[in-house]
C-alpha cells in the first residue's frame, strides 16, 4: 500500500516578519522544496488611480509620495517631469540639479532599507540597524529642505516647494564624507561575510533573457548582466551630464544574476549615486526656483508615457488629458509590481528560507505593489 | 530607431487584412491603433519582426473612455451606456533603443481584447489588474482573477470605471466615509 | 487565565499597591507585534532603530501575536487587510493595546473620500487605545504615543469600575 | 551536599529538595541578568542604548516582563492537542533544569556526584528535543511543526560531534565524572585542558593544537544544540515566524524562554568544564593565601559563573553579528565537516593517550 501523500500549502503573511509589508505568499511544498509560489496582492491597495482621476495635476503629487514610500521624491519626480512633457515647460537650471541631487540621495535610502532589511532576512540583525542609522542623515538632509522625513511633496509642476537651505550643501558634502568609509564597514559585515555568500549565491539565478520578457528593471534586470539604465539608455532631466558608472552582476561568488549579484549591485549603485551628487554639487548654478511655476496646471488633449530610473526599476506614469485641469487617467508602471510576478519563476525547486531570501533581493514595495 | 509612421507602414504590410491607424492629435507619443482580437498576433509580429524586435512591454494600461450616453439615475448618481474600454500598450525595445504606443478599444458592454501574455510575461498581471479595475476580458488568459481587489469583492463592480458606485458595506464594514 | 480576569469588589490598600505593581510591570514591558502596513511601518523602523530606540521603552518586537501585547496599526487598513487585522487583535492574548498610527489609521487620511477599497478608520474593527496623528507621524510623535498609553495603563485598576 | 545534608538533617527528603532547589537559586537570577544583558549587548553593538526606562539603566526589565508574563492570558486555541500542549514547556524546561544536577558548580557542592555526570548530561538533554516536538506538534501549527522538525534534525546531529569529542577528553582524562575533570585541572590556567592538561611533558604541546579544533567543534556543536544564531533555524524569525513556540502566550512562553536561557548557560558551563577549569580559579585563590577556608567555596562558584557567562556572551556576540545559515547548511557543517573532523581527532587523541 502506498503511503498517503500530500502536499503542504504554507501561507506566508500578510503578517509575516518578512514579507516586506502585507503580502501574502501561498507556498506549495514538498518537505522543504517549494514547487510553487503564488503571490496574493491588494493588502495596500489605496485607489491611488481613482484619486488621479479626481484631483488637480498638482494635488496628485502628495498621492505619489505615498506609492513607493522609500523613494517618495523619485515619485514626484517621474511624475512632474511627465505633467512638464505635457505642458512643455522648460525648468530652470537650478531646479534640475536640486532634482538630480534629491533624487540621488533618496536612491542611497531606498537602498539603505533594502539592503539592511534583506541582511536581516537572511538573519543578521545589526547591518539592518547601522544603515538605519545612516539613513536617518540623508532624512535629516530632507528634512531641512522641505520639512518631511518621508513624505516630500517636493517637486512641483515648473518647480519645487523650497529651495535649499544655506546649509545644505555642507552637510550633504559631510554626509558623503561620512557614509563612503561605511559602505566598506557594511561590506565587511555582510557581504563577504561566509555565511552570507553561502546563503545568496546561486540562489533565485535570474537569466536575462527571462528578466527582459518578464519586464523586470533596475538593480534587478543589471544583476542579470544587462547593462540598462534609464538615465543613460533613455536620459530625462539632465542625467546625460553626469559621469557615472552602471554596476551589473557579474557573479562575482556565485552565478550571474543571483541574489548576491542583486545585493551587490545595489551596494554599488549607492557609490555612484553618491558620485553623482558629488558632481552636482559642484556644478549647482544660482538661479530662482520658482521661475516656470505655472499659474495654472491644464495640459492640452493627449497622452504621454514618462519613465524614469526608480531606486526599484522602470517607474512609468501613463497620464492621459483631455483638456481639463483634471488628468483623465493616471496609470502606474509600478517597478515593484512588475518585478514580484517573477517570484515564482525564481522560487521553484528552492527551499523555503530561499523563497525568503529571493523575495527580499527583488526589493519590493508594497505600497507601490498595490498603489 | 523608428517612428510610429515608419512602423505602421510596416505592420500595415504584413498584415493587410487588419485596420490600422494612427491617432495624431497627441503631443508627443503617436499612438498606433488596431483591432483588439487581432493584437497577439500584431504583438507577437511586433516582438520577433526584423528591425522592431520589441522585447519588453513597458506598461499596458486599460481606459474607460467615458465617450458613451450618460443617463442620471434617480439617486443623481450617472451611469454610462454604451461607448468603448481601450487599452494601451507601451512597447519598448531595448536591443534597438526605439518604443511605440499601441492602443485598441472593445466595447463597454462585453469588453473583449487577445491576451498577449503568452508574447510578454510582464503583461500577466497588467491584465489582471485592467480586468480587475475595469472589467476588460482577456481572452486566453490563464489565470483572470482580481488581483488588487478582494476576490469576493461584487460582481460587476469595476472601481476606475467613471460611473462607479460605492457599495454601501463590505464584510459587514461601511465603505463610504 | 489571567489575574486581571476577575474583579474585586472593594478597594484595599493590597489591592491598591498590587494594582500598582501589575500596572507597573504591563506598561514597562510593552512587547510590539511587529507588523508594518504601509508608510508609518518604516517610521516604526525608523523609531525600532537606533536613533531613536523603542527598547529604551521595554517595546520588543515579537514576531507571533500569542506573544505580543500592542499593536501598532501603522498606515492604510484596507478593506481586505481589516479582516486580518481583527483577527490578528483576537489572537494576541489579554490584556493588549493598539496604538493607531497616522491619518490613515485614524481615519483614512488623505483616502477618505475617493478611498472605494480603503476603511476609514481602523476603529472601525478594533477598539484604539491611542491615536497618534500624523502622516506619518514623526518618530517623536509615535514614542510620545506610547508614553500616553503608558499614562493610561498607569490608571487602569483590578477593581470593578462603579457606575 | 546531598549526603552532608543528609548526615546534619538526617532528613533525605528535605536533603534532597534542598539539594535540587540550590540551582533554581542560581538559574533565575541569571536568567533575568542573561535577558538584560542580552537586550543591553545588542542594544550596544547596534549603537543603541537598550532598555533605559526601568530601573536604573533598565535593570528592572526582565522583571517587569517576568510581571507582565504572568498577568498575560493562557491562550489554548482550538484544534490544539490541550494535555501535551500544555505540559511541553515544562518538559523542555525539565530537560535543561535536569542538566544542572551533574554541573559541578563549586568543590563542595554538585547536585548528583554521579560518576557518569557528562553521560548522565547527553543523555537528558534528549528530553528537551521531545519537548519541542510534542510543542510544534501539538501546536496545530505548520510553522511551529516546521519549526520543532527542524530542531529536532538539528539536536539529533549536533550530538553526534559533541559526543564524539567528549569521548576524546573522556577517553584522555580517564573519567566521566566532571567534578573529577574540574578537580584535575586545579591550581593555575596552564593546567586547563585547553592548554593540554596537568601533566608536563612533550604530549601536553603535542595535544595543544588536537584539543583546540576539539574546543571549536564542541562550541559550534553546542551553540546548534541551544538553537543560538547562526543555527537558530528552529525560531528563524524571518521564515518561520517564532518556530517551534509560535502559539505559546504567557507564562508557558516564558518558560521555553527560561528553558532556553538555562540551556545558554548549562552548555557554556560544560565547554568551561572541560576545556578550561569548571569552577577552577586561573590563579589560586584568595582564600588558600588568607587562609579563609571558607571562601574558598564562593571563589569557585565565582569563577564558575564567570567563565560559564563569559562564554554565553560569546554566544551573543555571535547572535548580533552573523546572519543565519540555511537548514540544508547546517546540515552539511555537521556531517561534513564536524563529524569527520571529530572522528579523526578522536583517534589522535587516543593514539596520543596510548603512548
Amino acid at each position: 500500500m502506498a503511503l498517503k501523500t500530500e502536499e503542504l500549502v504554507l501561507n506566508m503573511g500578510p503578517q509575516h516578519p518578512s514579507t516586506h509589508g502585507v503580502l501574502r505568499l501561498e507556498v506549495q511544498l514538498e518537505g522543504e522544496l517549494v514547487t510553487k509560489v503564488t503571490p496574493h496582492l491588494g493588502y495596500l491597495h489605496r485607489c491611488f488611480e481613482k484619486h488621479a482621476e479626481a484631483m488637480t495635476y498638482p494635488q496628485v503629487i502628495p498621492y505619489t509620495d505615498r506609492m513607493d514610500y522609500l523613494a517618495s521624491m523619485y515619485n514626484n519626480f517621474g511624475y512632474v517631469i511627465g505633467v512638464e512633457k505635457m505642458l512643455g515647460i522648460q525648468v530652470p537650471e537650478r531646479v534640475e540639479y536640486i532634482r538630480i541631487i534629491m533624487g540621488e540621495l533618496q536612491r542611497i535610502a531606498s537602498h539603505m532599507v533594502a539592503l539592511g532589511t534583506y541582511g536581516l532576512d537572511i538573519g543578521a540583525f545589526t547591518p539592518f540597524l547601522y544603515l538605519f542609522r545612516d539613513r536617518e542623515k540623508i532624512l535629516t538632509l530632507f528634512e531641512i529642505t522641505c520639512g518631511a522625513r518621508l513624505l516630500y511633496n517636493y517637486m512641483w509642476v515648473g518647480g519645487l516647494s523650497h529651495d535649499l537651505h544655506p546649509d545644505f550643501e555642507r552637510l550633504t558634502r559631510e554626509f558623503i564624507s561620512y557614509f563612503r568609509p561605511n559602505i566598506d564597514e557594511l561590506n565587511n559585515l555582510l557581504t563577504y561575510n561566509k555565511i552570507f555568500v553561502e546563503r545568496t549565491a546561486n540562489i533565485g539565478v535570474l537569466p536575462k533573457e527571462t528578466a527582459i520578457n518578464y519586464g523586470i528593471t533596475g538593480p534587478n534586470l543589471r544583476a542579470s548582466g544587462l547593462k540598462y539604465d534609464l538615465r543613460r539608455n533613455d536620459p530625462y532631466s539632465i542625467y546625460d551630464r553626469f559621469d557615472f558608472e552602471i554596476p551589473v552582476g557579474e557573479g562575482l561568488v556565485g552565478t550571474v544574476g543571483d541574489c548576491w549579484d542583486r545585493f551587490y549591485v545595489r551596494v554599488l549603485e549607492m557609490e555612484q549615486s553618491l558620485k553623482i551628487v558629488e558632481q552636482a554639487l559642484n556644478q549647482l548654478p544660482e538661479g530662482d526656483i520658482n521661475e516656470a511655476l505655472p499659474k495654472r496646471v491644464k495640459p492640452p488633449k493627449g497622452s504621454i508615457y514618462q519613465r524614469v530610473e526608480n531606486p526599484k526599476g522602470e517607474l512609468g506614469y501613463f497620464i492621459i488629458s483631455d483638456g481639463t485641469v483634471n488628468p483623465f487617467r493616471v496609470k502606474v508602471r509600478a517597478p515593484s509590481f512588475v518585478n514580484l510576478a517573477i517570484l515564482n519563476e525564481l522560487s521553484k525547486g528552492h527551499l523555503v528560507a530561499d523563497i525568503i531570501a529571493i523575495l527580499g533581493s527583488l526589493d519590493i514595495v508594497l505600497g507601490e505593489i498595490d498603489r | 530607431m523608428k517612428t510610429a509612421k515608419e512602423i505602421l507602414e510596416i505592420l500595415q504590410k504584413k498584415f493587410p487584412e487588419i485596420e490600422f491607424s494612427l491617432v495624431e492629435d497627441e503631443p508627443s507619443d503617436q499612438i498606433i491603433f488596431t483591432d483588439a482580437l487581432k493584437i497577439h498576433e500584431i504583438c507577437e509580429f511586433l516582438r520577433d519582426g526584423e528591425g522592431l524586435k520589441f522585447d519588453t512591454l513597458m506598461n499596458l494600461s486599460g481606459v474607460d473612455d467615458a465617450n458613451g450616453e450618460k443617463q442620471t439615475n434617480d439617486d443623481g448618481s450617472e451611469t454610462i451606456v454604451g461607448g468603448t474600454l481601450s487599452v494601451y500598450y507601451n512597447l519598448d525595445s531595448i536591443e534597438l533603443n526605439h518604443k511605440t504606443t499601441l492602443q485598441v478599444s472593445t466595447s463597454r458592454e462585453s469588453p473583449k481584447v487577445e491576451s498577449v501574455n503568452l508574447i510578454w510575461r510582464a503583461a500577466d498581471w497588467h491584465e489582471r489588474e485592467a480586468y480587475d479595475m475595469l472589467g476588460i476580458k482577456f481572452l486566453n488568459h490563464p489565470d483572470l482573477r482580481r488581483i488588487l481587489m478582494p476576490y469576493d469583492w461584487e460582481e460587476g463592480s469595476y472601481p476606475l470605471r467613471k460611473d462607479y458606485k460605492d457599495p454601501e458595506f463590505y464584510q459587514g464594514m461601511k465603505v463610504p466615509y | 487565565m489571567g489575574l486581571l480576569d476577575q474583579e474585586f469588589l472593594d478597594s484595599n490598600i493590597v489591592i491598591a499597591k498590587s494594582d500598582d505593581l501589575l500596572n507597573w510591570a504591563r506598561l514597562s514591558s510593552l512587547w510590539q507585534l511587529s507588523f508594518g502596513l504601509a508608510c508609518c511601518a518604516i517610521e516604526m523602523m525608523a523609531t525600532s532603530a537606533s536613533n531613536y530606540d523603542f527598547d529604551r521603552f521595554g517595546v520588543m518586537p515579537r514576531p507571533t501575536p500569542r506573544q505580543a501585547d500592542i499593536i501598532i496599526i501603522s498606515g492604510t487598513v484596507t478593506l481586505k487587510m481589516a479582516i486580518r487585522i481583527k483577527r490578528l487583535y483576537e489572537q494576541m492574548p489579554d490584556p493588549k493595546y493598539i496604538i493607531s498610527m497616522g491619518s490613515c489609521a485614524n481615519c483614512g487620511g488623505p483616502y477618505w473620500e475617493h478611498g472605494y477599497h480603503v476603511l476609514k478608520g481602523v476603529d472601525r474593527v478594533i477598539p484604539v487605545d491611542v491615536y497618534v496623528p500624523g502622516c506619518p507621524p514623526r518618530p517623536e510623535a509615535l514614542l510620545e504615543g506610547l508614553l500616553k498609553l503608558q499614562e493610561k495603563i498607569r490608571h487602569e485598576t483590578l477593581r470593578t469600575k462603579k457606575a | 551536599m546531598y549526603e552532608s545534608l543528609v548526615e546534619i538533617t538526617g532528613l533525605e527528603i528535605f536533603a534532597a529538595f534542598v539539594s535540587a532547589a540550590m540551582p533554581v537559586a542560581f538559574l533565575v537570577p541569571f536568567v533575568i541578568i542573561a535577558v538584560y544583558l542580552e537586550r543591553k549587548v545588542s542594544a550596544h553593538m547596534q549603537d543603541r542604548l537598550g532598555p533605559m526606562r526601568v530601573g536604573y539603566h533598565g535593570l528592572l526589565q526582565t522583571i517587569a516582563d517576568f510581571f507582565k508574563l504572568i498577568q498575560k492570558e493562557d491562550i489554548v486555541a482550538e484544534g490544539i492537542d490541550k494535555k501535551f500542549f500544555n505540559f511541553a514547556p515544562f518538559l523542555v524546561f525539565a530537560g535543561s533544569y535536569a542538566v544542572y544536577a551533574a554541573l559541578p558548580f563549586s568543590s563542595k557542592y554538585i547536585g548528583s556526584e554521579t560518576d557518569l555526570g557528562i553521560f548522565y548530561i547527553i543523555a537528558i538533554s534528549g528530553l528537551v528535543v521531545a519537548g519541542i516536538l510534542m510543542a510544534g506538534w501539538t501546536s496545530n501549527n505548520k510553522y511551529s511543526l516546521y519549526g520543532a522538525m527542524r530542531s529536532a534534525a538539528q539536536i539529533i546531529s549536533y550530538e553526534i560531534p559533541t559526543a564524539l569529542v567528549i569521548l576524546s577528553i573522556i577517553m584522555w582524562t580517564g573519567t566521566m565524572s566532571l567534578a573529577t575533570m574540574s578537580e584535575m585541572q586545579t591550581a593555575y590556567f596552564w593546567n586547563w585542558n585547553i592548554l593540554g592538561g596537568p601533566e608536563w611533558g612533550i604530549t601536553k604541546f603535542v595535544l595543544i593544537p588536537f584539543l583546540l579544533v576539539a574546543f571549536i567543534i564542541l562550541y559550534v556543536s553546542t551553540l546548534a544544540e541551544v538553537n543560538r544564531t547562526p543555527f537558530d533555524m528552529p525560531e528563524a524569525e524571518s521564515e518561520l515566524v517564532a518556530g517551534y513556540h509560535t502559539e505559546y502566550s504567557g507564562m508557558k512562553f516564558a518558560m521555553f524562554f527560561l528553558a532556553e536561557y538555562g540551556n545558554m548557560f548549562a552548555v557554556s558551563a560544560i565547554v568551561s568544564v572541560i576545556f578550561f577549569g569548571g569552577y577552577q580559579s586561573p590563579f589560586g585563590y584568595l582564600g588558600n593565601t588568607l587562609g579563609i577556608e571558607w571562601l574558598v567555596p564562593f571563589e569557585q562558584v565565582f569563577w564558575f559563573a564567570a567563565k560559564g557567562i563569559f562564554f554565553v556572551f560569546v554566544q551573543m556576540w555571535l547572535r548580533w553579528t552573523l546572519p543565519r545559515v540555511r537548514v540544508d547548511q547546517l546540515m552539511t557543517i555537521c556531517w561534513k565537516y564536524l563529524i569527520p573532523y571529530s572522528f579523526v581527532n578522536l583517534l589522535v587523541i587516543g593514539i596520543i593517550t596510548l603512548l
